[in-house]
């Protein structure tokens, strides 16, 4: 896994690549608890380079849509393959999260 | 000379989850081997991943070093595989995910295997252990089942 | 409980050539644990294939459903591949490639392995069969031993 | 693996895709001789999507070689990635093969 950081206009971009598992997913944790620390907002997960994802990757990313919820900022998610879409599906998080088709309108005010 | 003939995959890793991707290529393949396409692939490395995640979590505390043996059993069109420790045995009626509308940060590894897989069965083993074994049927199976039944 | 304790990936599959890409994955993996980079990979990916391809026809003279264990141990910058039959033993002295300037189909699989893997030994093993162990050190590892020599 | 056969003027191609080893090669075989049984010329295969090849698969070309030489037709390579090349070249059958950098070279007359 590799993740970028990006900031455009106010919001603050993660560009995540690879495989998501309990093996990777606390370097995403870590990259996005300093963002969370900052109060960032809006926060933009582009999950486009996604080759797997599991559910500590879900994990993660609720612990950051609950950590931005306590300071009234705002987590957006962009970039969602099918494959991707389904777990979301699956999990019954599709409609918690806020879900965007691309990247620009993931990080436009 | 021993005969030592072998019908399935074997595979044995450490319980560190820095071997997740070998166990994903393996079952890979083995979905492959079966003719799986790659939504159902992408759905039982998905299952195989929250299944060997709890294990390291559930049945090694998190230890890192013990041993997890995965069986493969690629068939025409039907993929089983066996999933073995050596730790701690837990009733399988406690083995149950959250309900999911109680959103919180994980707890839903079981409900994604169960929801993926045809058959999830966790029994104790000789070992004192859990083996988890997981059957998804192909596409070709799976719809011949349904007009049969 | 007993202890598991496990500090490699082992792999058994049958001898039929279709699990070849099983194999390579598994070794690919591997590979990527001990920090390789592509080119050395496929360098290795080669060896083993080649090494495995020998079994089956030479160990096991074709036969498809024998037993081929791999163990793979996948160290900071060296990957270490334990490959085990329980087929024909044969000298090693009679392992060799032919001449490569006679130019024909075949007999170069075990110059291959030889001109990828830094170590290539193969010996009798306690199933009456042969094994081959193969280690390859990283870039980085190989750099530092020039050095010091 | 798979083969695509093509028609270009009197070139017959093959393009060969994916992993050629013990498993595969011999339906690269069969694909070859069935051409070489019609004393086709040039014979070209096409490499470029190859993604392994092992040493039955350049058995498999060096029969192909041997065969096309019988009855005085000609074998073309083309779309050696670098490492297939290097195989080529570990195996001393660099300069054995009629080896052509694009498609377009290689089904030229
Ligand atoms: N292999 C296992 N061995 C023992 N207990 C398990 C195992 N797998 C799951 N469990 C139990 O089932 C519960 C639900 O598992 P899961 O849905 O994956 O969520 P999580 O692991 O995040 O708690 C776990 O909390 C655990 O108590
Ligand atoms: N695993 C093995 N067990 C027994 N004999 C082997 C083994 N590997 C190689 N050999 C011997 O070494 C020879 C050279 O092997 P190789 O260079 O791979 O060419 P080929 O297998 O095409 O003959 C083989 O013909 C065989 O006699």
């Amino acid at each position: 896994m590799n993740v970028t950081q990006e900031t455009h206009g106010s919001a603050t971009l993660f560009i995540v690549e690879g495989q998501v598992d309990m093996h990777t997913s606390p370097e995403l944790r870590g990259h996005l608890r300093t963002a969370l620390g900052n109060q960032a907002s809006p926060l933009v997960v582009d999950l486009t380079d996604v080759a797997f994802i599991d559910s500590s990757g879900l994990a993660t990313l609720i612990e950051a849509l609950q950590a931005v919820g306590k300071y009234g900022g705002k987590l957006r998610l962009c970039g969602l393959s099918p494959e991707v879409r389904k777990l979301f599906d699956l999990a019954q998080l599709s409609t918690i999260f806020d879900l965007r088709d691309t990247r620009a309108e993931a990080v436009a005010d | 000379m021993m005969p030592a003939a072998l019908d399935r995959v074997r595979c044995s890793v450490p319980s560190h989850p820095k071997y997740l991707p070998l166990v994903r290529s393996v079952v890979q393949e083995g979905a492959n081997l079966s003719g799986f396409d790659a939504d159902l692939t992408q759905r039982i490395l998905l299952a195989v991943t929250e299944a060997v995640t709890n294990v390291i979590r559930h049945a090694y505390d998190g230890r890192d070093d013990q041993r997890i043996d995965l069986d493969v059993i690629a068939g025409e069109h039907e993929l089983q595989l066996d999933l073995v420790d050596y730790g701690q045995f837990v009733d399988p009626k406690h083995i149950e995910s959250r309900p999911l509308d109680e959103v919180r940060p994980g707890g839903i590894g079981v409900h994604l295997i169960k929801s993926t897989m045809d058959r999830v069965e966790y029994v104790k083993n000789e070992h004192g252990g859990t083996t988890l074994t997981m059957v998804k049927h192909g596409a070709a199976e799976a719809a011949a089942e349904k007009e049969t039944t």
